[in-house]
């Protein structure tokens, strides 16, 4: 079964979705909360089963899904994809778990299991095609969730949502079809498969283009300056449940992307390109912080806080060392638990009072102060206060920014002062001050259902917080193994000497690193025959 | 020479003719013209040696298209002027002219190539029609057939559009209008 | 030794869980008791701990567990006792177990009672780790947290407007001074290539001057938020907003002297760049001198002493500047005592004037509440620096200092200063507690604080009097760890001039306030008098009117650039260019489709164009490789 | 004087006229047995029409066995031509053609199917088209085109309503005209060559080193006019839109893959030796017709308000998008072409019968058209199933993965990379992305938007009967699960295509 | 004074655009398809005069075949005159553009 334990986690909830049609609308959740917490449990044997002293990748399948143009259907999993599989397990069953009175309930859970296969394939997919396919095929889902529950505006939202993210994936397209005609000129064989790319080193021109074609796809989704405009009609027109995983999860595929695709594919083009990312990644963080303060809607503030976020993970990937890049995809479970609760705590409000202005609360500290407590606490991980799991990533990020540019690190730190005036002020309208309406006059605290999933994501807020290790550690090991791959891949004297080579220092894990490569081929060979 | 005389006499006949066909305002000279101009061009293939295809173009224009017409224009009160709005006259005639000019301009230009040999020479001593039947009924047979069939097609779809009841809709009649209807056949038959 | 260092460390945790379990619900007296016992125990512990330290000198050094552990960058959980950190932790535990007591009477009325234990104790908890930590990065834990603490407690009347809005300046203030600091640690991190303190410090000698200055910098700047140095002082008179127990044992006592602490912490860095370290001095000194003239006029009880604290903050930072880092952790001890007792003194006065903080209101207290105003008095004696209270030792010390070093304006600048430092605390104690009975014309009836509370202010008052004469002791202990120097005025006669005119100069300050403002016909200010309407007093009760100046122009242009970036800029631009570039094609649709007009006859002149243009296309082209030669010739005819 | 001529049975090949005999031998039995019964149900000619085009399959498979043995075979008087492209194509024609003609058998009754003359032109032109498609003679791909285009015209206006009869006529109209191109071009290469086979006319074009460069060029563009028609490629696609939204939704969607396979095999017979031969004008011109076709399509498709239109749009844009594979020229973009197409009948047919099983006879209340979009309205509130299908056919369309037309798609625009054409490439992938909203449009009436009054989802199924559930379900097989199919199809196709010499 | 090829291929020409001129001018469906007719014949001028010049039959056939297939147009087109006639009572192509957009 751990063979294939990977093909079961994507294709569990699918299969289960199709078995939902058949089930009474009113046991509907049960069996939602059912198919979920198996999934997760899976996840978590995955992770139990995962060996983090392996930098390569793990459980890896291989099935020939279009040979002739060496299409194949491969996963596989390592340190960087592993924990964001978990997560994206553990939110869909808290998701579902805590849903609320909905409408269609049952089309919603059924779409949730949907989205939930595309969002592991996404993490586990080492075949770009394959890769491609979850990513595409997520936004179904997610432009259905936005579209049919969400709020007066959610056509625009759900199509703007859809096409954006389409058009930029379809350019990252046309580069991986370039990527596999490369990989023919130099072997002869058609290949999609992202270990085979790793090892082809390409020209810097050809990195330079490539690397933008990708950028294209991995930036709207992410989604970076100037193209996040539509993230905020996303989430400000999906339901909770829709925002939470957008922002918890399917935000983290572009980043993701960055690490599995552009990084090790362009090393060079990656060095060429890192002030002008940087830059980009400076002005979310301080630029979106600003625009966040300036929103009415609390909603609005959390989406437009999750990019000014996204912008520190941009920042950290780009780091191009081991410190930036751990950092990074930590950051991104951080940001997916803190961001989802934000969400969901947003949510909890919404469901009470219909309304998500922050002019129509103020006081709710006295009213509802088990909510405003794990508000605070998340607050404080949103800000990054150390002790809680964003500040893990945002220092390692951050610190990692600091080799490649002591000026832009220091712009970039801007991100924990501008982080605390908008999630402070809003903090204050919502919860400080004196009641003054009526209707907020009776509301009643965060109630069980909602605890299910605010108290796991509390424990986890901090217990990562205080001891990241668990994480770190496989993060770590993974990442050694792309960072050596890009500096030996490197071309280039800038590259080489920005790209930290551990070889140096650490001679065995790059020889695991080349083993890596050198294994995942001959597996794949094996199982090709 | 006589040769040039009859190709300038035909050509201006079939320009006039034909120009008239598409100017006139009434359906009869317009008709009548386009007659002519088949005629007249049955008049080029003989001059240029083919026989079968002048005789062709008589039957079936003059004979069979025009006969056909006549028949259509039974439909249409032909005695009344035929008024066409007339859009952009300049951008039909623009475009007409350039068309034609920027055709002659290339047309006119000598073919140049030299390597072209006659797949199917014209046999000295044998009639246009000999010849014209060996090709046609070896290389061309299946074409021949083709046409055959494609000659099947248009009069069944001649029959079926105008000879069957088209005006009524089979679709948005009810069962029992058609069941009369199909009666009413019936009787007729009989 | 390593069960007292965590007792010391997390009983304070253990008292914030226990009360914040009864957060929500009703005011229970175990809320207060507990942590407070807590506190004390962990107080116990550190005692234990100092003797240990002074009487082997061995310190102790703990690793509880790996925090952040990724590539080369190794941060523990790391704990040590050494004799700086002891210092502290006697400091804290023991200013925050008075204060407990204290607050246990200070709060009784108080809804959120059991709330603000839990934060208080939540807030020692982390200066213990602020102290305690053997790296930056536990020391950047503990920083924020008590940032976050200093926070909620400011913040603790929620519904109070002007409470939650100085909560959130300090907490953004102390941000921006956080970010020097993080960047401090980078450059800590990837020049030492570690953020423990001993093996950092240990590299740092060979590192280059400009990268260590840079360090020095940006730590500093941490500092400054911190320790409220200018330009980041506002926060701290804001911070008032708090209860009076906060005030004393954080914005007096503990969390803005973190400050101080992390440069004395960072002496080894400090020693190698001097001119960094002027620069501190010289700051140090402005903000005494910047702070006390503010103190001069205000009328809000509390910010007065807050202002003396900065005043008092700026001499520790001249002495930490100077090199005189053991003079500034003493003054920081000795200052913690006086000043945690002169708050705590202010609250009693609170309490029986119902929350009535202009001193202009009060007066002649001394009658009703005679305990406090002994209190208050010696404390404001100490702060003076009279001989022979805790004050005296401290700050002559640092003026000493100053002198020896030759750094003359720095010492004449302090030594104003101080002068000032006494006019405005008696300033304050004749308003309060002498003079005409002012607030009986509002209606109020003052009574003495809990018994309970003077008796937990004791030890305060006690340690005000004699922390000098630790002097020696403490000495001999921190000596071990920071530079040994011992400032000596050269000949004895300049020394008892000096010491002796300072005396007088502070005591003649003394006397004049007293002069001053027990006079019988002190009124309560209306704007009328001269005093209130000439510049100089103008500029000072406005702060320098630097408050406004942020508002105006910091705070207010933020926001309307936040609002235009919004409206304008992400609306107006970024996302009508994506629905723009949208709305071209639909629109070229719109536009477009009368092409298709359903008629035949423009269809087919569509074909006809269609056919044509391709028509005109092939001849151009024709032609063109036709008479390719000529075109040649002609273009090279024009030059081309 | 003439000598008689002798010819071996054997050197005549007639095997390769098989194909195409049977369906003619079929629509002459349908007409005869209308003959002696007339009266007969539509069922007996439907259940004929696909025995016919079952043999007729059976036969292309033995042809496409002998192409696997002896490579192209050249037959009657070398007239006929069965190469790769021809099989494949056929495959192409009568494999649409076995899908679309149970949508006969609706639940309700058209006029059309109440003759058995339908079903008899229905199988002439499948002749015709296989005709087209099966040489490289001018002459015979004239007649062939001829052939089925005046089947195709009936058979639209059989559809008995007043919007076909207009279709028809601007059908036939514009095909007149269209046809009168295609002489004229051909007469130009005739002028040049001397001959009338593609074969031929390349090779003397080559041996003069295309010294005559304008009359081919005049030549080209009438012949590309004429194709242009054909293939509805813009500005002569006008006629597009108009005969998809007269003629019933099951022959719009059978026209929107058979005459345009056909069009692409005799398309890609005439331009691409052109293009090899570095007719640079030829590839720009192409070149700009891919990319208006494929964009405008695209464009126009965004505004329109009814469904079966905006598909008719999307038909050309997917046409243009094909056609960029004759531009290309590569034997990976000519495969890429066929399979393209393969699983783009699939999913075409497959909405287009979801456009025809919801069709009602009379137009529906409020509404100006048959399929406007607000009669999908909150499709997934009443009849789910049907939504999920026509959302998946949209998808498919759009090109989202898993779906048919994706393995197309990126197979289609790999070969532009390889080909060198990187723009394109892009042009095309953002084509998509455009193409996406449309697509999206009907995804967002059927699912998020609530339903129309007094809609209670029968509306959406009215014309239902297992026959076309059957057929809907096989194209949504198809489109669901092609990328089992895809590799064989694809090394298939490839094999035929390379063999073929293109 | 010799007759070449050219001479027949300009003359076509010339037909042909008389009878594009007709294609787009004419309103009235019937007149519209004589249009057509002239097309094609003028085409088959062409067909013969190349066959006749280049001694080669394929012209002829050629045009032999065009005439067929102007034939069947013609009945085809007749065809749906005379339904669209019945039911509408005009041939006016103004008056079909019930489709447009």
């Amino acid at each position: 079964m751990l063979d294939h334990i990977l093909s079961i986690l994507i294709f569990f909830p699918a299969l289960a979705a199709v078995l939902g049609f058949a089930v009474n609308k009113n046991s509907i959740r049960s069996y939602g909360v059912a198919v979920a917490t198996i999934e997760f449990v899976l996840a978590l044997w995955l992770w139990f089963a995962f060996d983090s002293s392996v930098s390569g990748m793990q459980f890896m399948e291989h099935i020939p899904l279009v040979k002739a143009f060496g299409i194949n259907y491969i996963v596989g999993v390592d340190g960087i994809s592993l924990f964001i599989i978990i997560l994206a397990a553990f939110f869909t069953m808290i998701g579902i778990a805590s849903l609320g009175e909905t409408k269609d309930i049952k089309n919603m859970i059924v779409t949730l299991l949907f989205l939930q296969m595309t969002m592991v394939g996404v993490f586990a997919a080492l075949d770009a095609i394959v890769f491609y396919l979850f990513w595409e095929l997520s936004l179904v889902p997610m432009l259905y969730i936005i579209g049919a529950w969400g709020g007066p505006l959610r056509i625009y939202a759900s199509v703007k949502f859809f096409l954006y993210t389409f058009t930029g994936s379809l350019v990252m397209l046309v580069g991986m079809l370039f990527m596999a005609y490369f990989y023919y000129q130099a072997t002869g064989e058609w290949s999609f498969a992202i270990l085979d790319w790793y090892r082809l080193i390409l020209p810097e021109t050809f990195q330079k283009w490539l690397f933008v074609a990708f950028f294209f796809g991995f930036a709207i989704k992410v989604p970076m300056f100037p193209f996040h405009t539509w993230l905020p009609y996303a989430h400000g027109q999906a339901p909770t449940i829709g925002s939470v995983i957008l922002a918890a999860i399917l935000l983290k595929m572009g980043t993701y992307a960055f690490i599995r695709f552009s990084l090790p594919l362009f090393p060079d083009a990656s060095v060429y390109f890192m002030y002008p990312i940087a830059v980009l990644a400076i002005i979310m963080i301080i630029y979106t912080a600003m625009v966040a303060y300036a929103q009415k809607d609390i909603k609005q503030v959390v989406a437009y806080s999750s990019v000014s976020h996204m912008g520190v993970i941009i920042l950290g990937i780009f780091a191009l060392n081991v410190e930036g890049i751990t950092g990074s995809i930590f950051l991104m479970i951080a940001h997916g638990v803190v961001s989802g609760a934000l969400f969901f705590l947003v949510g909890v409000i919404y469901d009470r009072r219909h309304t998500k202005y922050m002019s129509e609360f103020g006081g709710l500290a006295s009213v509802m102060p088990r909510y405003a407590t794990i508000f605070g606490i998340m607050l404080m991980a949103s800000v990054g206060l150390p002790l809680t799991i964003n500040f893990v990533g945002e220092f390692l990020s951050l610190l990692g920014f600091y080799k490649q540019s002591h000026t832009l690190t220091l712009l970039a730190g801007m991100a924990i002062i501008v982080g605390a005036i908008y999630m402070l002020s809003a903090y204050k309208k919502m919860f400080f001050g004196v009641v003054t309406k009526d209707e907020n006059r009776n509301l009643p605290d965060v109630n069980k259902r909602e605890l299910v999933a605010l108290i796991p994501l509390t424990i986890i807020t901090i217990w990562l917080g205080i001891y990241p290790k668990v994480l770190l550690e496989p993060i770590n090991t993974s990442v050694e193994a792309v960072v050596g791959l890009m500096h030996e891949k490197s071309l280039t004297q800038e590259a080489k000497s920005r790209i930290p080579n551990l070889t140096k220092d650490a001679e065995v894990i790059t020889n695991s690193a080349e083993n890596t490569v050198e294994n995942s081929t001959e597996n794949s060979a094996e199982e090709a025959h | 020479m006589f040769e040039a005389i009859a190709f300038y006499l035909f050509a201006f006949l079939t320009i006039s003719m034909f120009y008239i066909a598409v100017t006139t305002t009434q359906a009869l000279y317009a008709l009548s013209a386009l007659a002519a101009g088949m005629i007249f061009i049955s008049a080029f293939f003989f001059i240029l040696g083919a026989d079968f295809l002048g005789a062709v173009q008589i039957v079936v224009y003059s004979g069979a298209v025009m006969a056909l017409y006549a028949f259509g224009m039974m439909f249409f009160d032909t005695t009344r002027e035929i008024k066409e709005k007339q859009g952009n006259k300049a951008i039909i005639l623009g475009l007409s002219i350039i068309s034609a000019i920027l055709v002659v301009v290339i047309v006119g230009a000598p073919i140049i190539g030299n390597n072209i040999t006659a797949a199917y020479p014209v046999t000295e001593g044998a009639g246009n029609v000999q010849e014209v039947g060996m090709v046609l009924f070896t290389k061309y047979l299946v074409p021949f057939e083709v046409a055959a069939v494609m000659l099947l097609v248009a009069m069944i779809a001649g029959i079926v559009l105008a000879g069957k009841k088209m005006d009524l809709s089979l679709t948005l009649m009810s069962e029992a209008e058609i069941m009369m209807m199909k009666e009413e056949d019936k009787k007729v038959h009989l | 030794m390593e069960l007292f260092l965590y007792t010391a460390l997390f009983s304070p945790l253990v008292g914030s869980l226990f009360a914040a379990l009864f957060g929500a619900s009703k005011k229970t007296k175990m809320a207060g008791i507990i942590p407070s016992a807590l506190l004390g125990l962990s107080l116990i512990s550190s005692f234990v701990l100092l003797v240990s330290v002074l009487s082997s000198g061995e310190t102790v050094h703990v690793e509880m567990m790996t925090w952040m552990a990724t590539g080369d960058l190794y941060i523990p959980f790391g704990f040590v006792v050494d004799q700086v950190s002891v210092t502290m932790m006697m400091v804290v535990t023991l200013v925050s177990t008075v204060v407990h007591v204290y607050a246990i009477g200070y709060m009784d009325h108080d809804k959120g009672f059991n709330r603000f234990f839990s934060y208080l104790s939540a807030f020692v908890f982390s200066m213990m780790v602020l102290v305690m930590s053997d790296n930056f990065a536990g020391l950047f834990i503990g920083w924020e947290g008590v940032g976050l603490c200093s926070w909620l407690l400011i913040g603790f009347w929620y519904h109070k407007e002007s409470a939650t809005w100085a909560a959130n300046e300090a907490f953004i203030m102390n941000r921006i001074a956080d970010l020097g600091m993080l960047i401090g640690i980078f450059l800590v991190y990837w020049n030492t290539g570690t953020l423990q303190y001993e093996q950092a410090f240990a590299i740092m000698p060979s590192l280059e001057i400009d990268v260590l200055t840079w360090m020095g910098i940006f730590l500093f700047i941490g500092a400054m938020g911190k320790s409220a140095q200018f330009p980041l002082h506002t926060w701290l008179a804001d911070a008032m907003e708090g209860p009076t127990p906060v005030s004393a044992l954080i914005h007096a006592a503990t969390m803005v002297t973190a400050g101080v602490y992390l440069v004395v912490r960072a002496n080894p860095l400090y020693d190698l760049i001097p001119s960094v370290g002027l620069f501190i001095a010289s700051l140090g000194a402005f903000v005494a001198l910047f702070a006390a003239s503010m103190a001069l006029v205000n009328r809000d009880m509390k910010r007065v002493i807050a202002y003396s604290t900065l005043s008092q903050l700026g001499y520790m930072f001249a002495a930490a500047g100077l090199g005189a880092y053991w003079v500034a952790l003493f003054h920081l001890m000795a200052h913690a005592f006086f000043k945690a007792l002169l708050f705590l003194g202010a609250g009693n006065v609170m309490h029986a004037m119902h929350d009535e903080l202009d001193p202009f209101k009060m007066g002649g207290l001394n009658k009703v509440m005679k305990g406090t105003f002994v209190m208050m008095t010696i404390a404001s004696v100490a702060l003076a620096g009279i001989f022979p209270l805790a004050g005296f030792f401290s700050k002559d010390l640092i003026l000493e200092v100053a002198f020896v070093e030759n750094h003359y304006i720095i010492y004449s600048v302090l030594l104003f200063t101080a002068g000032l430092t006494a006019f405005y605390s008696f300033r304050l104690v004749a308003l309060i507690f002498h003079g005409e009975e002012r607030y009986k014309l509002f209606g109020i009836h003052p009574h003495e604080a809990y018994k309970f509370m003077l008796v937990a202010m004791s030890p305060l008052l006690l340690l005000a009097i004699i922390a000098g004469s630790f002097k020696m002791t403490y000495f001999e202990m921190v000596t071990k760890l920071l530079p040994a120097t011992e400032y000596h005025v050269h000949s004895s006669l300049t020394y008892w001039i000096m010491t002796i005119g300072t005396q007088l100069f502070v005591a003649f300050a003394i006397v004049y306030a007293y002069k001053k403002y027990t006079s019988r016909d002190i009124k309560v200010p209306d704007g009328t008098s001269k005093l209130e309407n000439c510049f100089c007093y103008k500029l000072l009760i406005n702060q320098y009117y630097i408050p406004r100046f942020y508002e105006d122009y910091i705070v207010k242009s933020y926001r309307e650039l936040s609002e235009i970036f919004w409206t304008k800029i992400d609306q107006k631009i970024v996302d009508a260019t994506v629905d723009g570039i949208a709305n071209i094609f639909y629109q070229t649709g719109e536009r477009t489709r009368v092409m298709q007009s359903g008629n035949l006859s423009t269809m087919l002149k569509w074909m006809v164009a269609g056919t044509v243009t391709l028509l005109s296309l092939a001849v151009a082209f024709g032609l063109a490789a036709r008479y390719s030669g000529e075109i040649k010739i002609f273009l090279s005819g024009l030059g081309v | 004087m003439l000598s008689p001529v002798n010819v071996s049975i054997e050197s005549l090949n007639l095997m390769t006229l098989v194909p195409m005999l049977i369906p003619i031998v079929g629509a002459l039995l349908i007409i005869v047995i209308d003959l002696f019964k007339s009266g007969q149900d539509k069922s007996l000619y439907v259940m004929l029409s696909l025995l016919v085009l079952g043999v007729d399959f059976v036969a292309l498979m033995e042809s496409a066995g002998i192409f696997k043995q002896n490579g192209t075979v050249m037959g009657v008087f070398d007239v006929m031509l069965i190469d790769g492209l021809a099989i494949l194509s056929q495959f192409i024609i009568v494999g649409a053609s076995l899908l679309f003609i149970p949508l006969a058998l609706t639940h309700k009754r058209f006029h059309e199917f109440s003759y058995p003359e339908f079903f008899a032109l229905f199988l002439f032109m499948i002749a015709g088209f296989q005709f087209m498609v099966a040489t490289d003679n001018l002459i015979l791909i004239f007649v062939g085109l001829e052939t089925a285009s005046l089947a195709l015209y009936t058979l639209i206006a059989m559809h008995n309503r007043d919007k076909s009869f207009e279709a028809a006529v601007k059908y036939f109209t514009m095909g007149a005209l269209a046809a009168g191109f295609y002489s004229f071009g051909s007469m130009v290469f005739y002028a040049l060559t001397g001959s009338v086979e593609i074969n031929q006319i390349a090779t003397i074009l080559s041996a003069n080193n295309y010294a005559d460069i304008g009359f081919v060029l005049v030549g080209v563009v009438f012949l590309l006019a004429s194709l242009g028609f054909k293939l509805s490629m813009v500005p002569f696609h006008t006629w597009t839109p108009d005969v998809y939204e007269g003629s019933s939704a099951a022959l719009a969607g059978y026209m929107s893959i058979v005459p345009k396979i056909a069009g692409f095999v005799v398309a890609m017979r005439l331009f691409e030796f052109l293009i090899h031969s570095g007719v640079v004008w030829l590839e720009v011109i192409l070149y700009m017709g891919v990319v208006m076709t494929m964009t405008m399509a695209n464009i126009w498709a965004l505004v329109q308000t009814d469904v079966k239109r905006m598909l008719a749009y999307s038909s050309i844009s997917h046409a243009g998008f094909v056609m960029a594979a004759i531009l290309i020229g590569t034997t990976q973009s000519n495969s890429a072409l066929f399979l393209y197409w393969i699983l783009f009948s699939f999913t075409n047919l497959g909405s287009f019968s979801m456009l025809w099983i919801s069709r009602q006879k009379n137009l529906p209340a409020h509404q100006q058209s048959d399929h406007s979009y607000d009669k999908f309205a909150g499709m997934v509130k009443t009849s789910p199933m049907a939504a999920s299908i026509m959302g998946l056919f949209m998808l498919s369309l759009a090109g989202i993965p898993p779906f048919a037309l994706f393995w197309g798609k990126i197979y289609m625009i790999s070969s532009a990379v390889t080909g060198g054409y990187t723009v394109l490439a892009l042009i095309m992938a953002l084509n998509s992305a455009i193409a996406g909203y449309y697509y999206l449009k009907l995804i967002v009436y059927m699912f998020m938007k609530d339903p129309v009054v007094q809609n209670n989802g029968h509306v959406y199924v009215a014309n239902a009967t297992l026959p076309l559930k059957t057929i809907i379900g096989v194209a949504a097989m198809g489109t669901i699960f092609a990328f089992l199919a895809v590799n064989q199809l694809l090394e298939l196709v490839t094999v035929f295509v390379y063999n073929s010499g293109y | 004074m010799e007759i070449g090829l050219n001479h027949y291929l300009v003359l076509t020409t010339i037909l042909f655009a008389i009878g594009l001129v007709g294609v787009m001018r004419r309103k009235n469906l019937l007149m519209l398809f004589f249009a057509t007719e002239i097309l094609l014949n003028a085409v088959n001028i062409s067909f013969a005069a190349i066959s006749h010049y280049y001694g080669d039959l394929t012209g002829q056939m050629f045009a032999f075949f065009v005439i067929a297939i102007a034939a069947s147009e013609v009945a085809v087109g007749l065809g749906l005159l005379i339904v669209w006639h019945k039911k509408h009572n005009n041939i006016d192509l103004d008056n079909m553009s019930t489709m447009r957009g």
